[in-house]
C-alpha cells in the first residue's frame, strides 16, 4: 500500500522530469527564461513549504536566506571567483549558516509569532544588505558584470545562452528537489510532520522539538540559499529587494496557490503565479486589480490550493468509480 | 527486586504566579508498583503531573527518577530515561495514520530522528515493531487509517500505544479511561495489569472512575487542595472519613 | 416540547445519524445513552443547529427549527451544556453569566444571578474569578448556570459528569433533578448508572439509530439491552 | 510596411506609478507626432509598455519580454537607480540598445557602463555639481543634508561635498552621523527636521523626492525650517508632481533643481512640446514625460543618421549624436554614453498665471560646466 | 531639553497614530482571528475619502466623519461577502485573501484618484503652531497626541465594561459557544470588522493633514502596525498601546542616536520583544 503510493510519486516525478527536459526545445526563448524563473522561485517556495506544509511553521523571512545566497554568489563571482558551482556552494553555505544563527532564536516561537519574528530577522538581513555599502553595494545591489563559463567534465559551457542557463538551472533544481523529496520521506521527515500535527505530544515521546525545527530551518535556509544563488546567476545581480518581506510573500503566495499539502504544490504554484502574471500584464495595466480578482475565488474555492484541490477531486472521483 | 524507588518526590510545590496550587508533596514509588493519585477537581493533579514529567519546572521541591535528580528537566530528556506520560485529553497525531503515530516514537527510540536522508519505508524493523505494539493494544486492524477517524476509545488506545512504543519504565497516565465505555475501560485495566506483570512497567495514574482505581492500584494517594490528604492501600482510603467527605461522597459503598 | 422526526446528519462524507426520532415532554428528564461514537453528541448538535440535519424535522412547540441558526434556536428556548463545558476563560464567573442572559419567557420565573447563586452556592465565592481558573467541577456548574441564564425551556446536557469527582457527580445529579419542574431536559451519559438514576425515560442509540426506548426504570432493569448497547 | 517597435519599461504600478504614467504620456505624444510625420525611416512606430514595478527582477523580465517575445528594435525607460544599475549588465545579452531617461545614478554611464546603454537625462553628478556651484555663491558656513536613506541620498551628499570643497575650500560640512537620512518609508519627518534645526548648519541640501519631499516640505514649513535663517537647496524640488501636490503650500524663494523645467527654455522646440503636451493631457510636462519623449526623438535621429534600424548600426549612430530636444541640444558622449545636457535650477516663486509655483529667477548651467570628465565617470566599455 | 521635548512630542504623536491603526488590527484579530493585510488599504481609503469629502464640502470635520464611516460600510461588505468564508481556515488563507483585497483597493485608488500625490489641509482650528521655548510646534500634532488615547480609551472601556463589550470578548474566545448562548455571532463579527475598518480609516483621515496621499500609502503603515500588534501581544488593547508608544518613541529618538540602523529599528524591536517575551508584552501563553 505504502509502496504503491511511493512509486506513484516517483512516476509523477519522472513525468515532470520528462516535461521539463522537453520544454526548451518546444518553447520560444522568452518562455524558456520564464520557465527558468519558475524553477528558481519554485525551489524557494519548496524550501518554504518544508517549513510551512511539513513542519507547520509559517516563515515570513525566507527571502532573507534566498537573498543571502544571492549575495554570496555575487560576492564570490565579483571577487574573482570563476567557478559557478563553487559560487552556488557559497550560496548554500551562506543560506545554511544564516539560517542556523537566526533559526536558533526563532524556532521557539509558534504560529503568528514565528511568522513575525522571522519577518523581523529577514528585514534585519535586508537592512544589512541595504546599508553595508562596502560589502553589498548598498541599495543599488551588486551587479554581476560577467558570468564565468561553467566548467564541468572538462568542458566549458557559457550560460549566456538562455537555453544553456535553463539546462543548468534545471539540473541543479532537479537535484535539490530530489534531495527535498528524500528528506520528507525520511524518518526525519516524519518528525517534521509530527511537529506540525502535535509538537507537544512529540516532545513527550522524547523529541527535542526545537532542535528538529532548527534542523528543518537550516535545511530550508540552505535550499533557499541555492535558489538565491541561481537567481543571482540568472539575473546577473543581487539586490536588497530580494531580501525584503515583500519578496518573502511570494513563496507564501505560490505555496498557498499550488497547495501546501502536496510535495510539488509550491512549484506548481510558482508556475501558476508566473503564468497569471504574464497573462494579466499582457491584457491590462491594472494588473493588481485583476490579480486580486483572480486570487479571491482561488482562496475561497480551493482550500487546499489548486493542485491540492484538483488531486483531491480526482482521488474522490477514482474512489467513487471503484 | 531493586529497592531504589523508581520515582521519589520530595516536598514538591508549584505556584501559578502567587497562587500556590500544590504544596509539600512527598512520595515514593517502587519499581513495578501500581499507584494512583486521586482527588477532587482542581486539587492539583494535572499540575502535579506536569511538575514531575516535564511540563514545567516546579517552584519548589525535588524529583528523582531511578535515583537521578530530574527536577525541571524537559520531557524530551525524561523520555529516553524511561519516564513517559499520557494526557487527560486525547493527544495524538490526528492526520497521521495509526501506523505513523506509532512510528514516531519508534524512530526516536532507535535514534533516527535526524536521519534526513534515510527512507522511512525501508525501515523494516521499525514497521515490524510498530505492528507488534499495535497488536499488543489491539488496534492493528486500523493501522492504515488516519488516527482522527477512529472512535474515541480507539484513539485513547493509540495514545497508549505511542507511550508503550518507547518501552517505558514508568508511565504516568492522566485519566486514561475518561470518556471510555465500560467495555473499553475493562480492556484498559486488563492492558495495564498485563504490562505491569509481563514487563515490570510501573504505572502511576489519576482517575475519577473509582472502579478503575480500585481495580488497578495497590497504593493510593489522595490529593486535596494541593496537599496530600491521605495515602495507603484500598481499604485505608475507602474507609478514611476525610476522603469520603472530600472526594468519594456516598457513591462508593462497598 | 421537542420532537425529532427521522433526522439524518452528516459530517462531510460520513453519514452519522441515520434517522433518529425521539421526543421530550415538558417536566421530563430524558436520557440518551449509547457507546462512544454512537451519535449522542451529534444528536445534540443536530438539535442545536451546529450540524443541521440533512433530512428530517426538529419540532419545537410545533415549529420545525431544522436548519435555523444556533443563536435563533437558543433564543427560542434551547439551552446547551456542551460536553467540554466551554467556559469563556477570560471572563469572570459573573461576566460568564451576564453575557448569557436572555429575556425570560411568559409564565416562567426568570433566572437572575441571585437565583443562580441560591442553586449553586459554590459559585458565590468565585464570582470574580476568571472562568479559566476554575476547576473542572466548578466549570461544569458554571456551564449549567450559564445555560439557565438564557431562561431556556429545554436543556440539552452533554455528559455533564465526565471527569468529575464522585462527590460532585452526586451534587450535579441533585441540581438537575431540582430543575425539572422548570425545564425539560435531554441528557446524554456514558455513565448509565447515574443517568438512569435521575431520568424519567431513556433512549439508547447505536450507530446513529435509536435501538431502544422506554421508561428509565425498565431500562435500568433490562440487562440484555445494557449489555448489548451500553457494554455495561 | 514593417513597423519599428520600441519597448518602454517604467514603474506603472505601486507607490511610484506616477512616474511611469508621466513617461507613458510623453512617449505616446512622441509616437503620435512621429507617426503623423511619416515615422522613422518610413516605418511607423509601435510602442510596447511594460511595468518594472520598481523591482530589478521584474524590470529584467520586462526587458526580456520586450526583446525576446515582442522583438522590439529599441528600449527606453528605467526610473529607479537601483533597478537601472543592476539591470544594465544584462542588456548586452539582449543585444538591443537602451536609452535611460530617468534613473540618475552615475554608475550606469560609469562603473557598469556598456556598449548598449545610453542616457539622455541629467544624472546625479550633473545636478549636484550645479547645486555646488549655487552653494558656492551663498555665504553659508556649514552645510547639512536630508536625503533618502539609499544610494541616491548618500551619493548626492558625497558628491556635493566633493564638488563644493573643490570650488570653495572654506565650506563646512556636518559629519555623516549628524546629517539626516530618513528611511525611504518615512512619513513623519519631524524628528529629522528637529535634528536639522538643532544642528549648527545654516545650509541644507535636500535630496528627498516625490512623496517624501512633499511630506518634508509641509512638515518643515510648520516647524519653521524655511524662516529665512537657512539656505535650502532642493535638488529635485522643481518636479511638477511635487509642485502640483503642494500648490501654494510650496514656500517661495527656495532654490530647487530638476532635470527638465518646462519654462526654462524659450526655443520653438520647447514651446511646441509644452503646447502639444498641454493640449493633449491638460497638464505641464514633468521631467519624466520629457525624458521618454526626448528619448524617442533621440532614437529617431540616430536611426535616420544610420539610415537603418539595425540595432548595432543605431548604436554607432547614437555615439556622439547631437539632437535638438525641448530641453535644448544634447550630445551623447561616445565614451560613456552620458548626455551632455544643460541643468536647470531656479527659485520658487508665485505667479498668478500658473496654478503651481514656478521658477523665477531661473539659473541655467552649461553642460560643459557641470558634467564630470569621462575619466571621472569611471566608464570602461 | 527643548529638543528632547520636541522629540518626545514627535514620538508621542506618531505613536498615537500607530496606536489607532493597530487597535483596529488587533481587535479584528482578537475577535475574528483574522490577520488583515488590507488594513493598511483601509487606512489609505480613509485618507482619500476624507479628502474627497473635503473637495465637496470643505470641512475637515465632515471629512473625518464621513470618510471613515464609508470605509466601515465597505468593511461590512467585505466581511459578509468574502471574509466569512475563510473563518476557521489556516491563517495563510486569510492573509492571502486580505492581500488580494489590498491589491484591488490599492489599484482602485490609483485608478480613481490618479497615481499622483495629494495633500489635505488641517482644519483652521488646529492649523497653527504654538511656541515652545524658542521653537514652534504644530498644533495638529498635539491634537493627535490627545485624540489617539481618547479614542483608544473609550473603546477599551467599551470592551471592558459594557455588556456588548463582554459579549464580543466572549465571541472572540469561543465562537461556537457564543452562538450557543444566543449571540448572533455572524452579525457581531460583521460589526467588529466594520469597527476595525473604521479605526484604520480614522487613522488615515487623521494622518491626512500630516502626510501626503498616494496609492499604496497603506503598505508603509501595515507592517509597522503588525509589529505593534505582535510585540504588544495579539488581541491586546494595552499591548497595542504600549507597542505603539514604544515604536513611536524609538523611531523618534532613534533618528538622533541611531544613524543608519534607523531603518531596522522596528524589526530589531520586534525581534527583541519576541525573544524575551514569546507572546509579546501582554500576550497570553497558549
Ligand atoms: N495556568 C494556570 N494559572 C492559574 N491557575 C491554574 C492554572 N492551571 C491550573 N490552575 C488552577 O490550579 C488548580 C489545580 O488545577 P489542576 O488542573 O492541576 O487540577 P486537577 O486536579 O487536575 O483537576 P481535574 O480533576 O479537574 O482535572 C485549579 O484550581 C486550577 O484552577
Ligand atoms: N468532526 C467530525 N468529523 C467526522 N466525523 C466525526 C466528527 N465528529 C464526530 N465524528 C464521528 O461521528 C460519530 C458520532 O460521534 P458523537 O460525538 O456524536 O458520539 P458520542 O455518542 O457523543 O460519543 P462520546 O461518548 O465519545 O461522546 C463518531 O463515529 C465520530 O467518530
Ligand atoms: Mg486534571
Ligand atoms: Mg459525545
Amino acid at each position: 500500500m505504502d509502496l504503491v503510493k511511493q512509486h506513484k510519486t516517483a512516476i509523477i516525478l519522472l513525468l515532470a522530469l520528462a516535461f521539463f527536459v522537453a520544454c526548451p526545445f518546444a518553447l520560444p526563448v522568452y518562455w524558456t527564461m520564464i520557465l527558468t524563473e519558475i524553477l528558481i522561485m519554485g525551489l524557494l517556495a519548496m524550501s518554504f513549504n518544508l517549513l510551512f506544509g511539513y513542519t507547520g511553521l509559517l516563515s515570513f523571512g525566507q527571502a532573507g536566506f534566498f537573498g543571502v545566497g544571492a549575495y554570496a554568489t555575487a560576492l564570490f563571482l565579483s571577487h574573482g571567483g570563476s567557478s559557478l558551482l563553487l559560487g552556488l556552494a557559497a550560496a548554500l553555505v551562506a543560506g545554511a549558516v544564516s539560517a542556523a544563527v537566526i533559526g536558533f532564536l526563532c524556532v521557539r516561537r509558534d504560529e503568528i509569532y514565528f511568522a513575525m519574528i522571522t519577518l523581523g530577522f529577514g528585514m534585519m538581513l535586508y537592512t544589512v544588505a541595504h546599508n553595508w555599502f562596502d560589502l553589498t553595494g548598498g541599495s543599488d545591489g551588486l551587479p554581476v558584470m560577467n558570468l564565468p563559463p561553467l566548467s564541468i567534465l572538462g568542458g566549458q559551457y557559457s550560460l549566456f545562452d538562455p537555453v544553456a542557463m535553463y539546462v543548468f538551472v534545471f539540473s541543479i533544481i532537479a537535484a535539490c528537489v530530489f534531495f527535498l523529496w528524500r528528506v520528507v520521506r525520511s524518518p526525519f521527515g516524519l518528525m517534521l510532520t509530527a511537529i506540525r500535527e502535535n509538537k507537544q505530544r512529540l516532545s513527550f515521546v522524547g523529541a527535542g522539538v526545537q532542535n528538529l525545527r532548527l534542523a528543518a530551518f537550516v535545511i530550508a535556509g540552505a535550499v533557499a540559499g541555492i535558489a538565491g544563488g541561481l537567481f543571482c546567476l540568472f539575473n546577473a545581480m543581487a539586490t536588497p529587494d530580494i531580501l525584503h518581506w515583500g519578496f518573502s510573500a511570494r513563496p507564501v503566495l505560490m505555496t498557498v496557490l499550488g497547495g501546501s499539502g502536496i510535495f510539488l504544490g509550491p512549484l506548481f504554484g510558482a508556475a501558476i503565479f508566473f503564468g497569471l502574471e504574464q497573462l494579466i500584464t499582457d491584457l491590462t495595466e491594472n494588473w493588481m486589480i485583476f490579480l486580486g480578482l483572480i486570487l479571491i475565488p482561488v482562496v475561497i474555492y480551493f482550500p487546499r490550493g489548486i493542485l491540492g484541490t484538483l488531486t483531491d477531486w480526482i482521488r474522490t472521483r477514482i474512489k467513487r468509480t471503484r | 527486586m531493586n529497592d531504589t524507588p523508581i520515582l521519589k518526590i520530595e516536598n514538591l510545590g508549584h505556584a501559578y504566579g502567587r497562587y500556590m496550587v500544590i504544596q509539600d508533596i512527598s512520595l515514593e514509588v517502587a519499581p513495578g508498583e501500581l499507584t494512583a493519585l486521586i482527588g477532587p477537581n482542581g486539587a492539583g493533579k494535572t499540575t502535579f503531573y506536569n511538575s514531575v514529567s516535564g511540563g514545567f519546572r516546579p517552584t519548589a521541591g525535588k524529583v528523582y527518577f531511578d535515583g537521578r535528580d530530574i527536577t525541571g528537566l524537559p520531557a524530551h530528556k525524561l523520555v529516553p530515561m524511561g519516564l513517559l506520560r499520557s494526557f487527560q485529553i486525547t493527544n495524538i497525531f490526528p492526520n497521521l495514520t495509526v501506523m505513523e503515530n506509532i512510528l514516531v516514537p519508534l524512530v526516536l527510540h532507535y535514534g533516527k530522528g535526524y536521519a534526513f536522508l534515510g527512507s522511512l519505508s525501508r525501515e523494516k524493523k521499525l514497521h515490524r515493531k510498530a505492528e507488534e505494539v499495535l497488536d499488543k493494544v489491539g488496534i492493528l486492524s486500523s493501522a492504515h487509517r488516519p488516527a482522527a477517524e477512529l472512535p474515541y476509545g480507539d484513539k485513547r488506545l493509540v495514545e497508549m500505544a505511542i507511550v508503550l512504543a518507547r518501552e517505558p519504565k514508568l508511565v504516568m497516565l492522566d485519566e486514561p479511561t475518561a470518556g471510555m465505555n465500560p467495555e473499553e475501560t475493562d480492556r484498559m485495566i486488563q492492558l495495564i495489569r498485563e504490562l505491569a506483570a509481563r514487563f515490570g512497567t510501573t504505572f502511576f495514574l489519576t482517575e475519577h472512575d473509582m472502579k478503575v482505581v480500585f481495580a488497578v492500584a495497590s497504593r493510593i494517594y489522595v490529593l486535596h487542595q494541593g496537599v496530600l490528604l491521605a495515602q495507603g492501600d484500598q481499604e485505608t482510603i475507602r474507609s478514611d472519613p476525610r476522603v469520603r467527605e472530600a472526594y468519594l461522597g456516598g457513591s462508593v459503598d462497598d | 416540547m421537542i420532537e425529532l422526526d427521522d433526522i439524518h446528519v452528516y459530517y462531510g462524507d460520513s453519514y452519522i445519524l441515520q434517522g433518529v426520532s425521539l421526543n421530550v415532554q415538558a417536566g421530563e428528564i430524558v436520557c440518551l445513552l449509547g457507546r462512544n461514537g454512537a451519535g449522542k453528541t451529534t444528536t445534540m448538535r443536530g438539535i442545536m443547529g451546529y450540524n443541521p440535519p440533512a433530512r428530517g424535522r426538529v419540532v419545537v412547540d410545533g415549529r420545525d427549527i431544522a436548519g435555523q441558526p444556533v443563536f435563533a434556536n437558543v433564543r427560542r428556548g434551547l439551552g446547551f451544556v456542551p460536553e467540554d463545558r466551554r467556559i469563556f476563560a477570560d471572563l469572570t464567573v459573573m461576566e460568564n453569566l451576564a453575557v448569557a442572559a436572555l429575556p425570560p419567557r411568559q409564565g416562567q420565573t426568570p433566572w437572575t444571578e441571585e437565583r443562580i447563586f441560591e442553586v449553586f452556592p459554590l459559585l458565590v465565592k468565585l464570582k470574580n474569578h476568571k472562568g479559566g481558573a476554575l476547576s473542572g467541577g466548578e466549570q461544569q456548574m458554571l456551564s449549567l448556570a450559564r445555560a439557565l441564564m438564557g431562561n431556556p425551556r429545554m436543556l440539552l446536557l452533554d455528559e455533564p459528569c465526565e471527569g468529575l469527582a464522585p462527590i460532585i457527580v452526586e451534587n450535579i445529579g441533585a441540581i438537575i433533578t431540582s430543575l425539572k419542574a422548570d425545564v425539560a431536559i435531554l441528557l446524554t451519559e456514558q455513565n448509565a448508572h447515574f443517568a438512569l438514576g435521575i431520568a424519567d425515560r431513556g433512549y439508547v442509540i447505536d450507530k446513529g439509530r435509536i435501538c431502544y426506548e422506554g421508561l428509565a426504570r425498565e431500562l435500568a432493569e433490562n440487562e440484555e439491552v445494557q449489555q448489548r448497547y451500553l457494554a455495561v | 510596411a514593417k513597423t519599428v517597435k520600441v519597448g518602454f519599461v517604467y514603474i506603472m504600478s505601486g507607490p511610484f506609478a506616477a512616474y511611469g504614467q508621466f513617461a507613458k504620456k510623453g512617449a505616446e505624444l512622441a509616437v503620435a507626432e512621429i507617426n503623423a510625420a511619416g515615422g522613422i525611416n518610413g516605418h511607423q512606430v509601435e510602442a510596447y509598455f511594460e511595468d518594472s514595478t520598481g523591482k530589478p527582477d521584474v524590470a529584467i523580465r520586462a526587458l526580456r519580454k520586450l526583446v525576446f517575445q515582442e522583438k522590439v528594435d529599441f528600449l527606453i525607460g528605467l526610473d529607479s537607480s537601483g533597478v537601472a544599475k543592476t539591470v544594465v549588465p544584462s542588456i548586452p545579452q539582449m543585444k538591443t540598445p537602451l536609452i535611460i531617461t530617468h534613473a540618475a545614478t552615475p554608475d550606469v554611464t560609469g562603473s557598469v557602463c556598456n556598449r548598449y546603454v545610453f542616457r539622455v537625462s541629467v544624472n546625479l553628478s550633473q545636478n549636484v555639481k550645479a547645486a555646488a556651484l549655487l552653494a558656492a555663491e551663498t555665504d553659508v558656513k556649514t552645510w547639512t543634508t536630508i536625503g533618502p536613506d539609499y544610494a541616491f541620498g548618500h551619493q548626492s551628499w558625497e558628491y556635493f561635498e566633493k564638488y563644493l570643497k573643490a570650488i570653495k575650500p572654506g565650506a563646512g560640512f556636518l559629519p555623516r552621523d549628524e546629517v539626516a537620512f530618513p528611511p525611504f518609508k518615512t512619513t513623519d519627518f519631524n524628528p529629522y527636521i528637529n535634528k536639522i534645526m538643532q544642528s549648527k548648519a545654516d545650509g541644507v541640501l535636500v535630496s528627498l523626492w516625490g512623496g517624501n519631499l512633499i511630506d518634508f516640505v509641509r512638515q518643515a514649513k510648520e516647524m519653521g525650517l524655511f524662516d529665512g535663517k537657512r539656505q535650502v537647496l532642493v535638488t529635485l524640488g522643481a518636479a511638477t508632481e511635487v509642485l502640483t501636490a503642494l500648490g501654494d503650500k510650496m514656500p517661495e524663494g527656495l532654490w530647487v533643481g530638476t532635470r527638465y523645467w518646462f519654462l526654462a527654455n524659450d526655443s520653438r522646440r520647447n514651446k511646441d512640446f509644452v503646447n502639444a503636451y498641454k493640449g493633449r493631457y491638460g497638464d505641464y510636462p514633468s521631467y519624466n514625460a520629457h525624458g521618454a519623449y526626448g528619448a524617442l526623438y533621440t532614437y529617431k535621429a540616430a536611426a535616420e543618421k544610420a539610415g537603418t534600424i539595425d540595432k548595432e548600426k543605431v548604436i554607432d549612430a547614437l555615439e556622439g549624436l547631437t539632437v535638438e530636444l525641448p530641453v535644448g541640444a544634447i550630445t551623447l558622449r561616445p565614451e560613456d554614453h552620458q548626455a551632455l545636457t544643460d541643468v536647470t535650477w531656479g527659485k520658487t516663486a508665485a505667479d498668478p498665471a500658473y496654478p503651481i509655483r514656478i521658477l523665477d529667477p531661473i539659473k541655467l548651467f552649461k553642460a560643459a560646466d557641470v558634467t564630470p570628465s569621462v575619466a571621472e565617470s569611471g566608464c570602461r566599455k | 531639553m527643548e529638543s528632547f521635548i520636541i522629540n518626545l512630542l514627535n514620538g508621542l504623536s506618531w505613536g498615537m497614530l500607530l496606536f489607532l491603526i493597530s487597535l483596529g488590527l488587533t481587535t479584528v484579530f482578537g475577535v475574528l482571528g483574522v490577520l488583515n493585510f488590507a488594513h493598511g488599504s483601509f487606512f489609505m481609503l480613509g485618507a482619500y475619502l476624507c479628502m474627497q469629502v473635503m473637495h465637496i464640502v470643505p470641512s475637515f470635520w465632515l471629512g473625518i466623519l464621513i470618510g471613515p464611516l464609508s470605509v466601515a460600510i465597505l468593511g461590512v461588505l467585505i466581511e459578509r461577502v468574502l471574509l466569512r468564508r475563510t473563518y476557521g481556515r489556516d491563517i495563510s488563507f486569510q492573509l492571502l485573501l486580505t492581500f488580494a483585497i489590498l491589491l484591488i483597493l490599492d489599484d482602485a485608488v490609483r485608478i480613481i484618484w490618479g497615481p499622483g500625490y495629494h495633500v489635505v489641509e488641517p482644519p483652521a482650528l488646529l492649523s497653527g503652531v504654538f511656541t515652545l521655548f524658542t521653537r514652534t510646534y504644530p498644533v495638529y500634532r498635539l491634537f493627535l497626541v490627545v485624540a489617539g488615547p481618547l479614542i483608544g480609551l473609550s473603546l477599551w472601556a467599551f470592551f471592558q465594561f459594557s455588556r456588548w463589550g463582554k459579549i464580543i470578548r466572549a465571541a472572540a474566545m469561543d465562537r461556537e459557544m457564543a452562538e450557543g448562548i444566543g449571540i448572533r455571532v455572524p452579525l457581531l463579527f460583521t460589526a467588529v470588522f466594520a469597527l476595525g475598518s473604521w479605526l484604520a480609516a480614522m487613522g488615515g483621515a487623521l494622518a491626512a493633514p500630516h502626510q501626503s496621499l498616494a496609492p499604496s500609502m497603506g503598505e508603509r503603515i501595515i507592517i509597522e502596525s503588525f509589529i505593534v500588534v505582535v510585540s504588544g501581544g495579539m488581541g491586546s488593547f494595552p499591548g497595542a498601546f504600549v507597542g505603539a508608544l514604544i515604536l513611536g518613541l524609538f523611531e523618534s529618538f532613534g533618528t538622533v542616536f541611531l544613524g543608519s540602523v534607523q531603518m531596522a529599528v522596528p524589526y530589531i524591536l520586534l525581534a527583541a520583544v519576541l525573544i524575551v517575551r514569546p507572546h509579546g508584552f501582554f500576550g497570553r501563553e497558549v
